[in-house]
């Protein structure tokens, strides 16, 4: 067994630095790496490329991360919901690149299984598409996306053992398991770490092998972006 | 009488049929749930990652692990499964998923979608709305039909940036149903007590009038 | 919940002729679609080109359909340990495309997933990769490859529900996942059926979507090819 | 004193460093799991769809649905994982395997490798190796220096048809150790007892000789 433990969050991150593209999984704040995220805000390294679907709200997820201005390039499907984020992208100190989120899931999946680039339908005929090569098979149109690839992938699990191996919980999987293994270093954060053959292999989400240091999250707010509830 | 959004849902639940799998975007399509005819066998798929979506969960049960795509918490019914985004979108993309309900601010006559950026506007970008309406064999637009300064959101050619192109089959607004054919918006149902002339008259692209235009019906 | 649920293999077939593309779940005889098989048999269906990583053995497995000729045309990754297989091959009444099992297996997950093409490394330079276009990445020499589609794709897994969600037990799984949904129908048989909710939605490895049609299996023989033990 | 199919494993063995994750491929390859130097943390990947595979089960524990890609009935160890063949290959063409030991009918003095097909016999398929050459970082071939006929398998060009180009990083046979450099096949340790002159007769590539060459040395 190959044991991915690392002591705390700070040795999670140890090497990241100004400038480096870091993908940081979760839908809304659901599913995020609050603990690396915090990390990222205490090390004050700046000029980011991010790549996560969304960017937080104003005081939570990368909308910590926007507050310190450590973010240069925003990759993402959705970025709404965040003042901050809005005022940045406005003002131009912010870059921003959108890409349609089911193109934006396999770009790192392609990263993560080494296929460099595939054939979407997704945005073809639209401003997503300039600049990329179209191609038609059976009569319909796709478009060329090539494969994402970033320094550290900041994912969070629910259950994870010393081998690396995660177990997600809920929708908050999403992209966490597509940026295993789609960056030189992936960090796994957990609620739960447990010894190597205390999961199942029968139920484990991502294996060991996508995942470079994994370690046990000290706190894990798990804010509500919309709650929605019926009467008891 | 001038029909609402939950008309628009009301029509739009007729459409479904027993094995189909659904994707509601937000606002008027998610209200479509609410009205799923009894005894069809229906799923509504999210795309953040859930196949068999249930209602909102009772007060106290919320879960922040149990999110839709509009971050909404919910419910899972038996029979739901979690999956993560890539697998979610190869549904989407592979044509699993039956009938896609979004809504729109412009339909072209030939079915191209823009309802993602608002050019000088601030962007908040496509979501999953680009592989939803590239991939979907049938996609119905649930909107109303002028926007708030008055214009058709029906018209001969999209000035909004793309989502994307010919692919809307089906739109259904306060006034009318209308299908997209060759010859542009035909007209297929009427709001109870529109008239062609209103219907006409919010609609900028070109409207295909058959003989017999019948009047929505609402049983539920 | 949108029920899968057929009697009996027999209404899991039902549309099947001579002539169709079948893709066939398992890795040797680990995970085949026992019921299934046993059933392509009786309906003596002909004719068929079979997408499956191997061409089972003489009297087990897809070995069984070459006995009676059913096959017309073999897709796979390695069809050794099958003396039937090789001499209709060598007859030239069997056609055999191989194929890389990577290739094989991204191929099948690309229609499932709606993906018309993708690029690989496997094969380039060798007579795989003759007559396709190959293109550079990063320095690196790749080879285009498309989705293969199939009319029935017959898989087999541990455990499935109403719903059609599979779950797989250890190396069984293989190609199996990458079938479902990758054919006009999807055929699964199941060692246990059990009634939706009776499956974690966590624990899912195929959701009931990619899935048509289900059953209990009624015989499973599991054969093992390669007993290989350590004495007790 | 020639050595055996061991003895080679023995030497690749050596090859192997901490963290690694390893695919042996079918033959002498999968001898190497014997020798795995004591302290060392290494994964042994099947690419049939297991991380973490264990020896042999004890007689009587044999499972139908846990085998190797040779078909073995295998075991799990602790921390190991169960998955699909597209994520297994992913595994491999995403150079997440660090090391790939397999065979090699003929290698090329600039690392092409042939080893599934002879034109004429049987044809039985190249499994996964085209998807483990064309992708892994480090790959040695473990193989008998000469074929059954008494020819060379390291070859200037290969014959036989190619599972893939440029891709051998080094070599390990019964009489020596070769890396492939630039200029062909590069001498850098030779078995015990064996001469210059009897790696020379059995190597039809340029073979490049240094001042030192160091005999092979199997600690275990």
């Amino acid at each position: 067994m190959i044991t991915k433990t690392v002591a705390d969050v700070a040795d999670a991150l140890h090497g990241i630095q100004n400038g480096m593209t870091v993908m940081v999984g979760g839908f809304g704040l659901s599913g995020i790496p609050e603990n690396a995220i915090a990390e990222l805000v205490r090390l004050e390294v700046k000029n980011l490329t991010c790549i996560s679907n969304n960017a937080g709200v104003d005081d939570f997820g990368l909308g910590l991360l926007l507050q310190k201005k450590q973010i240069h390039t925003m990759i993402a499907s959705y970025v709404g919901e965040n003042t901050l984020f809005e005022q940045q992208m406005i003002s131009g100190e912010l870059e921003v690149i959108l890409t349609p989120q089911g193109t934006l899931a396999e770009k790192c999946r392609a990263a993560q299984m080494g296929i460099p680039a595939f054939y979407t339908p997704a945005g073809y005929g639209t401003e997503v598409a300039e600049g990329k090569e179209t191609r038609e098979f059976d009569g319909k149109q796709f478009v060329l996306e090539t494969a994402y690839k970033a320094d550290f992938a900041l994912v969070k699990a629910w259950k994870g053992d010393e081998a690396g191996n995660l177990i997600f919980r809920g929708t908050a999987r999403n992209f966490n398991p597509l940026m295993c293994g789609a960056a030189t270093i992936t960090v796994a954060e957990v609620e739960e770490l447990l010894p190597a053959g205390a999961l199942n292999p029968n139920e484990i989400h991502v294996p060991g092998i996508f995942v470079n240091r994994i370690f046990k999250g000290i706190r894990f707010e798990k804010r509500i972006e919309q709650r929605t509830v019926q009467p008891k | 009488m001038a029909l609402d959004k939950n008309h628009i849902a009301k029509r739009i639940a007729q459409e479904l049929q027993s094995g189909y799998y659904v994707n509601l975007g937000i606002g008027i399509p998610t209200l479509v749930a609410n009205y799923v005819p009894p005894g069809l066998e229906i799923e509504f798929q999210s795309e953040n990652g859930i196949l068999g979506m249930g209602p909102f969960p009772v007060e106290g049960q919320e879960d922040p692990d149990l999110i839709n795509a509009g971050k909404q918490t919910i419910t899972a019914l038996p029979g739901a499964s979690f999956f993560d985004s890539s697998t979610s979108f190869g549904m989407i993309r592979g044509q699993h998923v039956d009938l896609t309900v979004l809504g729109a601010m412009e339909v072209s006559e030939r079915g191209d979608i823009a309802n993602w950026k608002i050019p000088g506007k601030l962007v908040k970008g496509m979501g999953g709305a680009m592989d939803l309406v590239a991939s979907a064999k049938n996609i119905i637009v649930a909107m109303m039909q002028v926007n708030r300064s008055g214009e058709s959101k029906l018209v001969s050619h999209c000035s909004l940036p793309l989502t994307g192109v010919a692919c809307v089959k089906r739109i259904v607004t306060e006034l009318a149903v209308f299908d997209i054919v060759k010859e542009g918006f035909l007209l297929v149902e009427r709001a109870p007590g529109e008239t062609i002339e209103t219907i006409q008259n919010a609609t900028a692209g070109t409207l295909i009038v058959p003989d017999q235009i019948p009047e929505m019906r609402f049983s539920l």
